[in-house]
């Protein structure tokens, strides 16, 4: 099947296209048909998929002069990281990348005789990756024409290499077509590498001392994961002469092969890295220096999935397991503790990162657990949370270019600075968090799971961590609807047509979802849940389906009712009480000078409660000892 | 099929009895704490004039989305109970619930005024306190019945008081909080004097402080409800035992309410959590450890 | 602004009984800046001075506060006294020390009611001003009034206080000290309580001594100033013994005023015992105060000091008046550095302001 | 735990003894002897003399001698009891018992009887002629006197002039 | 058309008083007067307040303020000066800051005399202020019926924009 080389190619080709073309216009034009091509593409593949029925399909049994085209990327990879390395004076950083590409290396040329496998296996787990990747990827691609056009504009300091960025990021959506879509483990591997590189390469877009920083400790830790990841294949390779990713689940499954435990821990300890779990999340939120498209593409909807992919395609094998404990420790704690943090942060990117951080925290710890019902919670919430937040980023990084900063708190009142920018906002916030939308469904299902497979500490980590998470998001919607602190002055919104689009496109794909959980996980969770374990369990019984549908129609409805009531009332106007001293308006009050004095309202912090900093290196310190500890068990275990 | 009717039944009474109910015990608390401060108090149905006073005043508003946003908290208040009355899933009536409790922020925060907006963010963080007691406690239910729904007390032989008692301990703990008695009422209190003036509903005057008054008292019913689920079972008798655990609990708060200086928010935060996963925490351990 | 509010806090509150504003800026609820306001009951008593003549305006001064209107009468008249070499007889002397010491205990128990609504425990509130109201009793029997008492003249006092209501006053103490002792336990030591008091709002015995604080507030960090151990009216008579506190918290600010309470009771006693049985109740005056005077008074809110000057008219030529709420503003304002905005009302109310005397 | 709820004894003794409410206006105020409400005044014995006006702090007090009125207005009387002190006749008197809150701000005034009001025209008249018969034998005298004066005035000066002579 | 008047909710402001009166409105309000047998109520929410009671005189200061709060009040409302220096100045009528008793700001429905005025007398005069409360809002409800269906107006003040030219106007108002 074609299409899915064309899926892998294409956007490898129309990188170097981009990057090529040196007037910004054609440079747009150019990305336009490229993200329309891909979508198209993906959109084909679908309908392809479901002709056939939805059987997996496997592909490229036969792949000599691939796997040597894959070998020479390896390398190629690892020179253009050394080199990296070298120039900017971060040896060490560059052993994570030889070593275990030497090894690599030396596995497929001198190691052991493999069995024939497909290399290309498109299930509904990684077509529902392809969806996703090819979406939302695509849609941020015409965001990011308009966005980096903003950008250039607003950050004259920075040399505008607009033409690299906007290459690089149909870079990295070949390098994650190619991930999803690969059966392969040494391909998945060339993949998992590219984009951890795509993603320094990104983080390092402005050159800034702080940038360069960030995206050399991006790149070790993703690195870090890089080596795990090898030495787990390799050693998968040696024991059983396969490397494909479902060989691998299979015959710990189904044959109980001792020493599929080894590779399974290290490539879900792989998937931690990419997933920014705690002690390596510190790397996605150095991440939030990138330009907004690339926090929206990379650090959020899609490469930070790679490993909540990978993760859910192991929780079959990790169910029950020291190594699904761990996991689900790991990410039960994230979830809890990076949203605690969010609680302290002012900066919408930043929220928005520990807030990913935290959600991933969930969807980890969901494919940890490895039963039906959290896997699928675990999928639902990364449909939910690719949309939704990459309509948020997109969103804060228009109301960035519209107001200047991207403070939380300077968007006090937004929704009549920026109309229709706070309404994006607003519905990628309560798609986030509010019953009954669709994230909040998930976390019902999430914790009736941990219920039942008796994990408390999984059920304590997300009833307070739901507590905490909708205490920060709960707050930033405050911020949007309440009242301005100026009078009626309403902001020129300069938000470029194609970021209108692509906002667009994601805020009505959020209703949609919202909508449409009952649908989606029928016709296609459940199946997915068949294929991933043979069965599946009716997670949403038909009694909460129906109340929540009635919940859903009362949130939509009542407010609006009511609003249109409300306002044919006849209604006194009255001045804000400021203990009697209003100046005529309920902006300003008399101070104690007898001037007039600007009121200013902010939220709640904590930051003198709960200590960021220090909460965060404590979170570290324990994951890392706990990861020492569950990783030297289980590697005693197994050998 | 009989069930259902008998279930869709609570529900309609729910809706139509508890503002009465509601404003009943208002007014017995208010009556009861006027005598313990050794005063004679307001007449019993003293919160229904004043329910039928703020509805008579002329209607004022410092912002006109506030009354929607009221609105849509008092339906969503009543649609809670109703959930949980009709015997509906648990852990789905109190996720709505804490939608309820977002709309109750959205509506003191949206007029951008001092006072309400410090109290709006301090009722958030009385939802933080008070939200994982309550989601525990559908969890306990679960574990102990083997299904959210709440209908199913009436198939059990014993009370769930027996597998729950540091449930019941948290979600009472919760109660107080949610039913701002001192000391917890950091966010609005019942009485006068605050330093947030009247918190959540200082800007809510006439008409918007009536919808506040009733939602209220959908509250109150509702919450004192959720406690008769731990005490009733299969038999008849439990009602009345449920009706005098009650009873009981409501002098308790009273008293408590009446015996307390107001915490600051640090304390109730801190307090919460603790009492939430002590109870709440071992009684779930011994649970799952039993099963 | 950052993660900053600014927001105004009074005159209108219901927290405070009297008006002050306060400019507050908060992060959280830390109380980064607070700017005081006053003025908004600034009446301008003092410029009265010169159009009342001096014995009308005792009426006037008795009214600079409906608190303690006894101890500015005093003080007032203390300082025409002063000036013109009166000798006031002793009886009077000691039924002022009565009545003073009387509006002390009003002055606290409602105080301690203040405090208990500022934490929010109405219930505490109304129990302190159920005890107050006893003490109002006495007081309207033996004078006339509830608040404004207006018994005292320069040279001595008005009314008599007759063995029949110095029985009853007697026995209605006793009760009074049972009652209060029973419901000042709370203050001292429950647990809610506590957390809202202790380490709240600390003035250091430095920091009070740089910024001037009299009264409870000095006393509770450890500063033993009192005027009454200056012994004026009859106090020198009675062993009076200042209440002292060391920790400079709010909680320390109650325990003083608690044990004031008592130690007023005490006085009570003590003043009836060593009462002379007969006597004037006051002295003839005649002629116009030519002269000036200082006098000072432990009012229940610290030192007030009264300043009269007249050039033998009947109208005096100035009087000042210094209130000892003016002289603690200023530590108010050290203790609300870095505290949290719940405690603002407690800060507010532990110098036990009282704007009305301030302002004047 | 001794330390939780400590005023839980206080609470429950108050709620099982009689509430401490004055049940006003149900049953009445019983004010204590010499209770300071408002001024009373016999205004027979009024003189008229004013001096209750120009003692009162707050001017409320104002008196028609002619008329043989005395005014109060009773929403401004600040209870002081100064007038009643400085009445040199001691018609006044501060009694218990307060004026009613009232829609309008209302001042009284109490007119004394036409007897009293006669008998004092009377006294005045007597006083009048008294006083111009006095004053007409004054001015007698003091023309007498004048008289003198200018006499011995006269005399002084004849004697200077004489001992100026002799100089 | 129902009954107001069993819950008369009551705004306090002190004006420039001497503290006596205003602690006798609070005195109403404990276990010896309890003025709650009433249904009275003290919010410090001028939006929920149905009776204004302010203690003291007015001066230049606080003028604007009690403006202010009356203001905010929603009708029907009820103003009651409370003690001799809200009547009418009382002593400090003379006095160089003061602009006289409470109804030199604001329409002054019922006057309790008294210094200080008695807590019973406070009583008496809420007695009074809650028939007028009643009969307003009868009043009230008339207006309402009348103009049904039609929108309600909007304060001009709000959202005008506003500088220290107009600040000064209000205090310049105050003084006037
Ligand atoms: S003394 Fe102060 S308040 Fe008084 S007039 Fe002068 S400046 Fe104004
Ligand atoms: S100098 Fe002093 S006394 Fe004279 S007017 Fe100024 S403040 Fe008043
Ligand atoms: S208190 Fe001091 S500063 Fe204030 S008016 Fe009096 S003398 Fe002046
Ligand atoms: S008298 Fe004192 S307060 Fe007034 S201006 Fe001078 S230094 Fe400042
Ligand atoms: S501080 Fe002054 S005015 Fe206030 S109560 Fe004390 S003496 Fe009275
Ligand atoms: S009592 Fe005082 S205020 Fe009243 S009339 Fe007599 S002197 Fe004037
Ligand atoms: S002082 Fe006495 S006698 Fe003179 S006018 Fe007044 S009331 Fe009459
Ligand atoms: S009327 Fe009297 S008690 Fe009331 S405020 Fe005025 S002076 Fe004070």
């Amino acid at each position: 099947m074609p299409v899915t080389v064309f899926l892998i190619l294409f956007p490898l080709i129309w990188a170097f296209v981009i990057f090529a073309i040196r007037d910004n216009k054609v440079r747009g034009i150019a990305a336009y048909i490229g993200s329309g091509t891909i979508i198209a593409a993906v959109g084909v593949l679908f309908v392809q998929w479901l002709r056939n029925g939805r059987v997996p399909i496997k592909l490229f049994y036969n792949t000599e002069t691939a796997d040597h085209f894959i070998l020479a990327g390896e390398i190629v990879l690892m020179l253009v990281v050394t080199y990296l390395c070298f120039k900017y004076h971060k040896y060490w950083i560059s052993v994570l990348s030889i070593v275990p590409t030497l090894m690599l290396a030396y596995f497929e040329l001198m190691g052991p005789e493999l069995h024939t496998i497909p290399h290309i296996y498109i299930d509904h787990l990684s077509m529902l990756m392809c969806l996703i990747v090819g979406i939302i990827g695509g849609m941020i691609i015409v965001y990011a024409v308009g966005y980096m056009e903003g950008y250039a504009h607003h950050h004259p300091e920075f040399e505008d290499r607009r033409n690299y960025f906007l290459g690089l990021l149909f870079f990295f959506l070949s390098a994650m077509f190619g991930f999803v879509m690969s059966e392969s483990l040494l391909w998945i591997d060339l993949f998992w590498e590219t984009t951890s590189v795509c993603s320094f390469l990104l983080i390092g877009y402005t050159r800034t001392d702080e940038a360069v920083h960030n995206s050399f400790r991006a790149l070790w830790m993703n690195l870090a994961g890089g080596v795990a990841l090898a030495v787990g294949i390799i050693y998968f390779g040696y024991q059983s002469h396969t490397v494909a990713f479902h060989d691998l689940i299979d015959l710990s499954t189904q044959m109980h092969m001792a020493y599929c435990v080894l590779p399974i821990a290290l490539i879900a300890f792989a998937a931690l890295t990419k997933a920014a779990q705690y002690p390596f999340s510190t790397w996605l939120i150095g991440a939030m220096v990138a330009p907004t498209p690339s926090s929206a593409l990379l650090h959020s909807a899609t490469m930070v999935k790679a490993g909540i992919y990978v993760l859910l395609r192991l929780a079959p094998a990790m169910a029950g397991t020291l190594t699904g404990t761990m996991i689900t420790f790991i990410g039960g704690f994230t979830f809890f503790v990076a949203s605690i943090i969010a609680i302290g942060q002012s900066d919408g990117k930043r929220v928005l990162a520990f807030s990913t951080i935290s959600n991933l925290g969930l969807m980890v710890a969901c494919a940890g657990v490895g039963a039906p019902e959290t896997v699928w919670a675990g999928v639902l919430l990364m449909i939910f949370h690719a949309v939704s937040k990459s309509l948020l980023f997109q969103d804060v990084g228009a109301t960035e270019n519209a107001i200047g900063t991207r403070d939380i708190e300077d968007m006090h009142g937004l929704l009549y600075r920026l109309p229709r920018l706070a309404t994006f906002m607003f519905i990628g916030i309560a798609g986030m968090f509010l019953a009954p939308f669709g994230m909040l469904i998930s976390k019902w299902s999430a914790l009736r799971a941990a219920v039942d497979e008796s994990n408390i500490l999984l059920v304590l980590f997300i009833v307070f961590g739901s507590a905490t998470t909708s205490f920060y998001w709960t707050k930033w919607m405050g911020k949007l609807i309440s009242r301005s602190h100026e009078t009626g002055d309403r902001l020129k919104d300069i938000t470029r047509r194609n970021e209108v689009v692509s906002l667009t496109v994601h805020a009505v794909l959020m209703i949609l979802l919202c909508i449409l959980v009952p649908f989606i996980s029928k016709v296609y969770v459940d199946p997915l849940l068949i294929e991933m374990f043979g069965k599946y369990e009716d997670v949403l019984p038909m009694g909460v389906l129906y109340t929540m549908i009635v919940v859903i129609a009362f949130v939509f409805l009542v407010p609006i009712f009511s609003y249109f009531i409300g306002r044919k009332m006849r209604a006194n106007v009255k001045l804000t009480y400021m203990s009697g001293i209003n100046t005529g308006d309920n902006t300003m009050f008399v101070d104690s000078f007898g001037e007039p004095k600007r009121l200013w309202l902010s939220n709640y912090y904590f930051r003198s409660f709960i200590h960021p900093h220090q909460l965060r290196i404590f979170s570290q310190i324990l994951t890392t000892a706990v990861l020492l500890v569950m990783m030297s068990m289980i590697i005693g275990g197994a050998l | 099929m009989n069930h259902t009717i008998f279930y869709a039944i609570g529900a309609v009474l729910y809706i139509v009895g508890a503002p009465f109910l509601g404003c009943l015990m208002d007014g017995a608390e208010r009556k009861l704490s006027a005598r313990m401060q050794g005063r004679i108090g307001p007449p019993l149905l003293q919160p229904w004039y004043d329910f039928v006073k703020l509805l008579n005043k002329q209607v004022v508003t410092v912002d006109r989305a506030q009354f929607f946003i009221l609105t849509s908290y008092l339906v969503l208040m009543v649609m809670s109970g109703a959930m949980f009355f009709s015997g509906n899933d648990l852990l789905m009536t109190f996720f709505v619930l804490s939608t309820t409790g977002t709309f109750l922020y959205f509506a003191a925060i949206v007029p951008s005024s001092p006072y309400s907006s410090m109290a709006a963010s301090r009722e958030l963080i009385q939802e933080v306190c008070y939200e994982p007691a309550v989601l525990l406690l559908s969890v306990g239910f679960y574990l102990a019945t083997g299904t959210f729904n709440a209908r199913a007390v009436f198939s059990q032989n014993t009370s769930l008081v027996v597998f729950l008692p540091g449930f019941l301990a948290s979600y009472l703990f919760a109660m107080i909080i949610k039913l701002r008695i001192s000391p917890f009422d950091v966010s609005t209190s019942h009485h006068a004097h605050q330093e947030l003036v009247q918190g959540v509903t200082t800007e809510m005057g006439a008409r918007n402080l009536a919808l506040f008054k009733l939602a209220e008292w959908y509250e109150m019913v509702f919450l004192y409800g959720v406690v008769a689920v731990f005490i009733l079972n299969s038999s008849l008798v439990s009602v009345l035992a449920a009706i005098l655990v009650d009873l009981v609990i409501f002098f308790c708060f009273v008293l408590i309410d009446n015996t307390n200086a107001r915490v600051k928010w640090e304390n109730m935060l801190g307090l919460s959590w603790a009492v939430t996963g002590l109870c709440s925490g071992v009684n779930l351990l011994i649970l799952m450890m039993i099963r | 602004m950052g993660k900053r509010s600014v927001i105004p806090f009074g005159p209108q509150h219901p927290v405070l009984p009297e008006p002050i504003h306060l400019d507050l800026v908060v992060e959280d609820e830390k109380i980064v800046e607070a700017i005081p306001n006053i003025g908004f009951i600034h009446r301008g008593l003092e410029g009265l001075a010169p159009d009342r003549d001096f014995q009308k305006y005792l009426y006037v001064v008795e009214r600079t506060c409906g608190i303690c209107s006894f101890g500015h009468g005093l003080g007032y008249v203390e300082s025409i006294e002063g000036i013109m070499n009166v000798e006031v007889p002793e009886r009077a002397r000691y039924l002022r020390v009565v009545w003073a010491e009387m509006a002390r205990m009003t002055s606290h128990l409602m105080w301690l009611g203040f405090t208990a609504d500022a934490f929010g425990f109405e219930s505490l509130f109304y129990e302190a001003w159920r005890i107050r109201e006893k003490v109002l009793d006495l007081m309207e029997m033996t004078t006339g009034g509830r608040l404004i008492y207006s018994v005292l003249k320069v040279g001595g006092v008005l009314k008599d206080i007759t063995p029949d209501m110095q029985k009853k006053i007697l026995d209605d103490l006793n009760e009074i000290e049972k009652e209060t002792r029973e419901m000042t336990k709370t203050f001292l030591d429950d647990y809610s309580v506590q957390t809202r008091l202790k380490g709240v709002g600390v003035l250091t015995k430095q920091q009070a001594h740089d910024v001037g604080a009299c009264g409870p507030m000095a006393r509770a960090s450890g500063i033993a100033c009192d005027m009454r151990m200056r012994g004026y009216e009859a106090y020198s008579d009675l062993g009076f013994e200042p209440v002292v506190a060391q920790d400079g918290d709010s909680y320390a600010r109650c325990e003083v005023r608690i044990n004031e309470i008592f130690a007023s009771i005490e006085l009570v006693r003590r003043a009836f015992e060593h009462m002379p049985k007969e006597g004037d109740l006051s002295a003839t005056v005649k002629g116009n105060p030519n002269g000036e005077y200082f006098a000072r008074i432990e009012q229940p809110r610290g030192e007030a000091i009264f300043y009269s000057e007249g050039h033998g008219k009947p109208n005096l030529d100035r009087f000042r008046l210094r209130t000892p709420t003016f002289a603690n503003l200023q530590a108010l304002c050290e203790t609300l550095k870095g505290a949290e905005y719940a405690d603002v009302p407690i800060l507010i109310l532990t110098i036990d302001p009282c704007i009305s005397c301030t302002e004047r | 735990m001794s330390r939780v709820m400590k005023f839980a004894p206080v609470i429950l003794k108050n709620l099982f003894s009689k509430p401490v409410t004055r049940r006003y206006p149900a049953v009445p105020i019983q004010y204590p002897e010499g209770d300071r409400g408002h001024i009373e005044i016999q205004i027979d014995r009024c003189i008229s003399c004013g001096m209750c006006v120009r003692s009162c702090p707050t001017g409320t007090l104002s008196v028609d001698r002619m008329k043989g009125t005395w005014t109060i207005n009773r929403f401004d009387c600040v209870q002081c009891g100064y007038c009643v002190l400085k009445c040199p006749v001691k018609c006044l008197s501060i009694v218990p018992g307060y004026q009613e809150p009232e829609r309008e701000k209302a001042s009284q005034t109490y007119q004394k009887s036409p007897e009293v009001l006669r008998a004092e025209a009377e006294k005045r008249a007597k006083q009048a002629a008294l006083a111009k018969e006095m004053a007409a034998k004054k001015a007698a005298a003091l023309k007498a006197k004048k008289e003198a004066e200018a006499a011995a005035a006269a005399g002084a000066a004849a004697q200077a002039v004489q001992s100026a002579d002799k100089n | 058309m129902g009954k107001v008047k069993k819950s008369p909710w009551l705004l306090h402001y002190d004006g420039s008083s001497c503290n006596g009166c205003d602690i006798e409105v609070l005195a109403t309000l404990t276990p010896v007067y309890d003025a709650e047998r009433f249904g009275v109520v003290n919010t410090g929410d001028p939006l929920q307040a149905d009776i204004l009671m302010i203690t003291g005189g007015i001066n230049q200061q606080n003028a604007p303020v009690v403006k202010q709060l009356y203001d905010q009040m929603p009708r029907p409302k009820v103003v009651v000066a409370v003690g001799t220096c809200a009547c009418s100045g009382g002593v400090f009528r003379e006095c160089y800051n003061m602009l006289g008793g409470a109804d030199s700001t604001v329409p002054i429905d019922i006057y309790v005399p008294g210094c200080a005025a008695r807590p019973e007398s406070i009583m008496d005069g809420i007695m009074k202020a809650v028939e007028l409360f009643q009969k307003r809002s009868d009043e009230h409800d008339q207006y309402e019926k009348e103009h049904k269906g039609e929108a309600g107006p909007v304060d001009p003040n709000i959202n005008t924009a506003r500088d220290k030219v107009k600040m000064q106007e209000m205090k310049g108002a105050a003084d006037a």
